[in-house]
């Protein structure tokens, strides 16, 4: 395979002159699910944001399609094929889920292109069609996480990235939100996913990351480090 | 809160040290116009550390204090001037209205958010003014001129020196910072804080919040009222614009904001800072005519904002004197 | 009978002047959550770019309103830039404080440039030009300032409500992050947002001088009223804020007809603080 | 008697009926879970029982006592704490002021509040962070912080709101331990949990909403054989790995 | 040697009455301008010789009050104790002077006041203040008298009078003073509308008027306030017989200006206009000329009052021959000085230190020239009563 999709290299962010992130370094190869697992404040959530210019790194560099795209801002990303769902889904609250999902596509001018996103993310989520009409605040917390997964997809992201997106799922939506993330990427979507659910994530990933206190530890094929010793204990609680 | 102590313990052993000279500066400035506004400073501190106490501590950010502000100053000026009595009482009398004043206007206003709150709290001090313009009992627009009485404690009037107000000054501030160290060392503070923080959250913890935002609203107005009292017996004079304006109101706000807002030092930073500034800047410049003072007040207040709107505290901490804690918002910094 | 009429009329057309001041401010605390503390001062300054072009250029007020406005939308965008945006989402009353420095700083730079003299255009097309209708007066000035307040209220309903740009505004204003990964530049919208405030009320500004006095103090009132109207109609809402200031035009006129006239912006502030207790959040806010 | 008494509680918002007729009880010293889909309204009903919803109809009794329209505060006097689903910390507080507010309920002394708050610090496993600013925190710690400030109020009843989510498997097992910790200790839990890894192992019984109405109530054992359950939440998938680990779990 | 006195000046350089302030301060320049060089070409008292006490001159030191009591007071302080002035002049706005003479007063200054005119202050009794303006009272009554006058006189047909005024110490004073007076001559108060000054309009405040159609209006606003109240007459198309100023707005050479012909008509009661100083008070015109070149407008009469105040001050110092305050102030009240540049050409003052000789004259706009049309050793024409309606002008 030629040059990674992807590519960060030895990042290091802080807030506010405080680091956080010591040098990461990873990579995602186009079509490929990666998982990024790690502890509390290990900084997996601060490594996206970097990706998707949400903030800037104090060192290192960010290369997407070849290009350094280190101090791109965020609204830039997106239309450069990067679509991040944030943790705490981060949805607007006062729209319904529609206009939510249309403002996904924000970007796209096209109405028509936009209203076959539409079905598309509805086909996906069946739930959210029902509910397309109402605003998404009072929506439970399970249902906004699902809008803000779709909201994701609406740009048709080269890179999709999904931010602990388990977080407040029950069981069999994990599951179906899963299998949904890898019937994307079988579409043709790579998808980078931070995850506490450490073996679900690394049952669909390709690959996965270990990061720890803002350094990456660890890395490998998803299955390597579902049979690794380390990565058992430390986050599977066996 | 006990954590402070240990914080920011060389802040406070200055503020103790602090405390135990200034009752020695009447010897060293007499009667000039750095004893004003040494007074002045002194005055601002306490009042916009008792506005601290709702503003701050609180988190209900109010421009309506000179109202209480006002009325106290009226019950001191009302006892004085259109009953001939002692000005003590009629101060204790005004602080006690515009503590009931500030419960009955408040209680309403608490269900209001944000900026919300604010606007509210300018549209009652518009109200109050206006109402104060036309009310013949305190005097209307014409307001009320102290006569000339002998100097001393029991009448609080000092016409030659100003020693007088100056040790009156110290006592209200030792008042109003004593009480607002003892709130913020006990359980009120902690639930002044939790509420400002998150009222639901705060009533999830068993606090009620509209009891805790009166009694802070409550505490708040009286030392305004005090200091209102204080303020009418050094000036001779009041009338509604002279004490119950937005200006006024602002100026408490500005004062606690630019020295650092919820702390218990800030008000007095905030006070040594501007008003030396205001009364130096007026002084010297304000004779050109030409505003030149305003507006450089004005430019420093933008300034200060736009560079460290924590205040003053917030710079001492990027300097490293309060140890520990950074301030840490600017998220978008490196954008 | 016919005092009733002028009443009613006097108060809707001040309540729609006064609509025309707010909106500009509605629409930045709508989007920002900021209250620009010195909008009363941007309509000053747009008042005596007015007087200077109709006193020196002899343009009429009924065309350099558009220089005004012009002008606010750079003075607003200016301020954004160089104030605002550097306080933003510091601390909750930084921009408010901020700004007040800027009133400051614009009342009297005023005060010191132009002197505090009182001025007056005199000879503009509208002046004292009336439309009389048996008994009552309908004066034009007043008139047509008022339809100019519909006119910019309408476009600014419209703009937010249907076009692209007014739905990335309203992004922004719930979720500023979110929409920079929806691939809005959140930034240009916030500089957009503050240019188009002052634009709004440059234009009211730029209207008044032909019958109301500039002065370097001449901001205070009127921005007293912008933040009432605001506040009373709702969170950024431009229907809610034209429906507040006739409220409060008409709670003025009656109060001062009615009452007496020292009683009528008590009126004014009491009405806001009466409909505020009933809906907290404005008429219309959420 | 039981501790907590929940007759035909209804919640509407609107025409959304979030509860419906919703009926159990919570003994006194038991761990109690509460499951069901996205948006079958369990934060609803905590919102009701601890008293920041007023229930459209039905009454909630806590101890003996009708606590259907007592406001927050006083439900939380009388010994309900909660967390929050969404977590709220009192962002410009540190963790150790956070939980000093709960502390004070209790304690109106400050250095007797300050003791409690200690004590609850290290039962979260928060002392490292005890002065760090709420607001700077992950949602991990922010989870565990949520769960110490409820417990400083010295509650009898303790409602936890997806306490466990965001962390860990192994975080996951340390908060486990802690809540069995607080159980031994005589407080009595309601908790909501999607990960059935924490809720299933420790609790006496599961209660299971669906679209707002009770659908089961149960042991964890029988409730996760429910065909109704697994069809409605649980997914083949997690059903089966249950099974497995409950099975692995009963050689050992 | 170069000995100086130093003289205070204290007036509003900021805020909504900084006008008239900075008017007040370029004319209190003026009078030293005038007393610290030769200027043998200026007939006024002090003029021809440099300096006063044979060389002393006089420097002025500035402040603001802000149009605010509270910093008046204190900058009065600062400036009797830290800058050393022998002695104030100010305040201007009423509510500024009284507290700022009470500390002169209880630190035994001179405080010199050219135009506050609130009765109350030398209704004190305080033995160094003094004040050169007629008060509000003496112009009420000179008002009501002269509309006693055109009555019979013109068959000028008052009966019924109103009052607009600003809802501030002044204008509720000048109100006060106003409706006593009127009451006491038997004109019938019809409308008592007082407003907020720096209104966004005054449509209610006109239009109650209208509703009473007083035949005269006692009138006491301010600058753009004075301004709008007549624009909005015309805009509502109505005019009393007579409308008469308390001076501020009415007298304000600029606001004249720009109201143009709208202005004309209009009546006040001032002590000075380049008219009646080209009759009454020739030496004026000189003095003027240095006013006019900080100013570009020439003195009214508030801010030529300020001006006397240094005179007097300064001869009373030359006559005395001492700087004992105790000596001048005895001075300043036991004699009738010269002043050129008063209306009547006398200033002597009187229990309270009010001016005993102040006068002023009721004038009418015509054209832009401030007409005196009473009392009647001063008047030139007959006043044009009732005004002419809007719709009769051109
Ligand atoms: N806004 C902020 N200001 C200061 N520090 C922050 C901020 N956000 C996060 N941090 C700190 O940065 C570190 C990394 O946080 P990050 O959110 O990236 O962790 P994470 O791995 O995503 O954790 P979690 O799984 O809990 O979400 C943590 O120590 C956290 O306390
Ligand atoms: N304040 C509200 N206004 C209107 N509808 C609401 C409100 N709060 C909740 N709802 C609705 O009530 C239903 C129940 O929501 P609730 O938050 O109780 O679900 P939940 O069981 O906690 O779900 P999750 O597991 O996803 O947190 C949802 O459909 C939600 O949309
Ligand atoms: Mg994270
Ligand atoms: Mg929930």
């Amino acid at each position: 395979m030629s040059e990674p999709m992807l590519q960060v290299q030895d990042l290091r962010c802080a807030y506010d002159g405080v680091p956080v992130i010591f040098g990461v370094s990873l990579e995602v190869n186009r079509g490929e699910i990666v998982a990024i697992v790690g502890a509390n404040g290990a900084g997996k959530s601060t490594t996206m944001r970097t990706i998707a210019g949400l903030m800037h790194p104090v060192g290192g560099s960010v290369r997407f399609l070849g290009e350094d795209v280190s101090r791109v801002p965020a609204n830039q990303m997106i239309r450069r094929g990067i679509s991040y769902v944030p943790e705490g889904r981060r949805l607007f609250a006062k729209l319904s889920v529609r206009e939510n999902l249309e403002l996904g596509a924000f970007a796209e001018k096209d109405r028509a292109s936009v209203a076959e996103r539409l079905e598309e993310v509805f086909s996906l989520f069946p739930v959210l069609k029902a509910r397309s009409a109402q605003i998404a605040e009072t929506m439970s917390g399970g249902e906004q996480q699902m809008c803000a997964i779709a909201r994701g997809l609406m740009s048709r992201p080269q890179l999709l990235m999904l931010d602990e997106l388990s977080l407040g799922l029950m069981p069999s939506l994990v599951e179906k939100v899963l299998e949904a993330v890898a019937e994307i990427n079988r579409r043709g979507v790579t998808v980078l996913l931070v995850e506490q659910m450490v073996q679900e994530a690394l049952e669909i990933a390709h690959r996965g990351y270990v990061i720890q206190t803002g350094r990456m530890v660890q890395s490998g094929s998803a299955k390597d480090l579902l049979d690794s010793e380390e990565v058992r204990k430390a986050y599977m609680g066996m | 809160m006990i954590r402070q102590t240990r914080r920011s313990d060389l802040l406070w052993y200055g503020f103790v040290a602090l405390l135990a000279a200034l009752p020695l500066v009447p010897g060293l400035i007499g009667n000039s116009f750095r004893a004003h506004v040494f007074i002045l400073v002194l005055l601002y501190a306490s009042m916009s550390q008792a506005w601290n106490i709702l503003g701050g501590y609180c988190g209900q950010v109010s421009f309506g204090h000179s109202v209480f502000f006002g009325i106290g100053a009226y019950g001191a000026g009302l006892a004085v001037v259109t009953y001939g009595g002692t000005p003590w009482l009629g101060a204790l009398l005004g602080a006690l209205a515009a503590s009931a004043v500030s419960v009955l206007v408040s209680y309403p206003c608490f269900k209001l958010k944000g900026h919300y709150f604010a606007i509210a709290t300018f549209a009652i001090v518009e109200i109050f003014n206006r109402l104060f313009m036309v009310w013949d009992w305190v005097g209307g627009a014409l307001g009320l001129d102290y006569p000339i009485l002998p100097d001393g404690w029991k009448d609080f009037v000092w016409t030659n020196t100003k020693e007088g107000y100056y040790y009156g000054a110290l006592g209200l501030f030792v008042l109003v910072f004593g009480v607002v160290r003892w709130i913020e060392r006990h359980r009120l503070g902690a639930y002044l804080r939790a509420v400002r923080e998150g009222q639901e959250t705060a009533e999830s913890l068993g606090v009620n919040s509209t009891v805790v935002k009166l009694a802070a609203m409550a505490s708040s107005a009286f030392l305004a009222g005090l200091c209102g009292a204080f303020f009418v017996q050094y000036n001779f004079r009041v009338d509604p614009p002279m004490v119950m304006s937005l200006d006024m109101s602002m100026k408490f706000v500005l004062v606690t904001i630019l020295g650092g807002v919820g702390t218990f030092l800030g008000p007095l930073l905030g006070a040594a800072v501007l008003i030396p500034l205001q009364e130096y800047t007026r002084a010297y410049l304000g004779s050109l005519g030409s505003g030149m003072d305003l507006i450089i007040f004005g430019a420093l207040i933008i300034l200060m904002m736009v560079k460290q709107p924590r205040g003053i505290m917030g710079i001492l901490a990027d300097l490293g004197v309060l140890g520990g804690r950074r301030s840490r918002e600017k998220k978008e910094d490196e954008a | 009978m016919v005092h009733l009429f002028q009443v009613i009329l006097d108060g809707a057309m001040s309540g729609l002047l006064y609509a025309l001041v707010a909106a500009g401010l509605s629409l930045i605390w709508g989007v920002m959550d900021v209250i620009n503390f010195a909008h009363g001062e941007f309509l000053m300054v747009a008042m005596y770019l007015s007087y200077w072009i109709g006193f020196l250029a002899h343009v009429d007020p009924i065309v350099s309103w558009i220089a005004s406005a012009a002008f606010l939308f750079l003075l607003g965008a200016v301020t954004y830039k160089l104030i605002v945006s550097r306080c933003l989402g510091k601390a909750a009353m930084a921009p408010l404080l901020a700004t007040f420095g800027l009133s400051m700083v614009l009342k009297n730079f005023c005060l010191n440039r132009f002197s505090p003299n009182f001025r007056l255009l005199s000879g503009t097309l509208l002046e004292g030009k009336k439309i009389l209708l048996g008994e009552l007066v309908i004066p034009l000035p007043q008139l047509v300032t008022s339809l100019f307040a519909l006119g910019v209220l309408a476009l600014l309903y419209v703009m937010l409500k249907k076009s692209r740009l007014g739905w990335a505004i309203q992004a922004t204003a719930m979720d500023r992050e979110a929409a920079e990964l929806m691939g809005i530049d959140t930034e240009k919208i916030f500089l957009l947002v503050f240019g188009l405030g002052g634009a709004c009320v440059g234009i009211a500004g730029g209207l008044l001088p032909s019958y109301l006095a500039v002065h370097p103090e001449v901001g205070g009132l009127f921005g007293l009223i912008a933040f009432m109207v605001v506040a009373m109609g709702g969170f950024g809402s431009i229907p809610g804020a034209l429906i507040a200031a006739l409220m409060i035009g008409l709670v003025e006129s009656f109060t001062g007809f009615y009452v007496a006239p020292v009683f009528k912006y008590v009126a004014v502030f009491g009405i806001y603080l009466v409909v505020i207790m009933i809906r907290p959040k404005g008429l219309f806010g959420w | 008697m039981s501790l907590l008494e929940v007759r035909n509680l209804t919640m509407k918002f609107g025409s959304l009926v979030a509860n419906s007729d919703v009926s159990f009880d919570v003994d006194q010293g038991t761990i109690v879970g509460l499951i069901g889909p996205n948006g079958a309204g369990k934060t609803t009903l905590f919102n009701c029982v601890a008293g920041l919803y007023r229930p459209s109809g039905g009454t909630i009794a806590f101890d003996g006592q009708d606590i259907t329209k007592l406001p927050s505060y006083k439900v939380a006097r009388l010994g309900v704490a909660r967390t929050f689903q969404v977590v709220r910390p009192l962002k410009e507080m540190t963790v150790l002021e956070n939980i000093l507010v709960g502390a004070y309920l209790r304690h109106p002394q400050p250095e007797k509040a300050l003791e409690t708050a200690q004590r609850c610090l290290e039962i979260c496993f928060l002392q490292e962070l005890r002065d760090r600013l709420a607001g700077d925190m992950t949602i991990g710690n922010k989870k565990r912080l949520e769960v110490a400030r409820a417990l400083a109020t010295g509650p009898k009843l303790l409602l936890l709101d997806e306490a466990v989510a965001g962390l860990t498997s192994t975080e996951v097992k340390e908060m486990v331990e802690v809540i069995l910790r607080l159980k031994a200790e005589g407080i009595t839990i309601l908790m909501v949990e999607h990960i059935m890894e924490a809720i299933m192992p420790i609790s006496d019984k599961i209660v299971v909403l669906r679209s707002g109405v009770k659908i089961a109530e149960d042991t964890p054992r029988a409730v996760v054989q429910d065909p109704e359950v697994i069809k409605a939440y649980l997914g083949e998938k997690f059903s089966r790995r249950l099974a497995e680990k409950r099975e692995a779990g009963g050689h050992e | 040697a170069d000995k100086v006195i130093k003289i205070g000046t204290l007036f509003p350089l900021t805020g909504p009455c900084a006008v008239a302030g900075q008017r007040c301060v370029a004319a209190v320049e003026t009078a030293a301008e005038v007393i610290n060089n030769k200027h043998p070409e200026l007939k006024v008292p002090l003029a021809a010789q440099e300096g006063i006490n044979g060389g002393t001159k006089i420097v002025l030191v500035k402040a603001d009050t802000q149009g605010k009591p509270d910093v008046a007071k204190s900058e009065a302080e600062r400036l009797y104790n830290q800058e050393g002035v022998y002695a104030i002049i100010g305040c201007y706005n009423s509510s500024s002077t009284k507290p700022a003479s009470a500390v002169a007063e209880r630190m035994k200054k001179i405080f010199m006041c050219g135009c506050s005119s609130s009765a109350a202050l030398t209704d004190r009794n305080f033995k160094y203040f003094f004040r050169l303006a007629p008060t509000d009272k003496t112009e009420s009554a000179e008002f009501t008298e002269y509309f006693q006058e055109i009555n019979k006189s013109q068959k000028a047909g008052i009966k019924t009078v109103g009052f607009i005024y600003e809802n501030t110490e002044f204008g509720k004073h000048a109100a006060d003073e106003g409706k006593a007076a009127a009451k006491a001559a038997g004109f019938q108060i019809v409308a008592d509308v007082a407003f907020t000054p720096g209104a966004t309009n005054l449509n209610s405040e006109v239009q109650t008027l209208k509703a009473a159609n007083p035949d005269a209006v006692y009138g006491a606003c301010l600058g753009g306030d004075y301004t709008l109240w007549v624009r909005s007459m015309k805009q509502m198309n109505w005019l009393p017989k007579a409308a008469i100023n308390y001076c501020t707005g009415y007298q304000d050479p600029i606001i004249a200006k720009q109201l143009g012909p709208d202005g004309d008509l209009f009546m006040g009661g001032t002590g000075y206009s380049p008219e009646i100083g080209a009759k009454y008070m020739k030496a004026v015109a000189a003095v003027e000329k240095l006013y006019t070149k900080k100013t570009t407008v020439p003195f009214d009469s508030d801010s030529i009052q300020e001006a006397v105040a240094l005179f007097i001050l300064a001869q009373a110092i030359d006559k005395a021959k001492t700087l004992d305050v105790e000596k001048v102030a005895e001075t300043l009240r036991t004699t009738t000085w010269d002043s050129p540049l008063s209306l009547g050409g006398k200033v002597a003052f009187g229990a309270g230190g009010q001016n005993m000789k102040a006068t002023s004259v009721i004038t009418q706009l015509h054209g832009l020239k401030y007409v005196p049309v009473f009392p009647k050793e001063y008047a030139e024409a007959k006043a044009t009563v009732p005004m002419t309606p809007w719709d009769k002008r051109k």
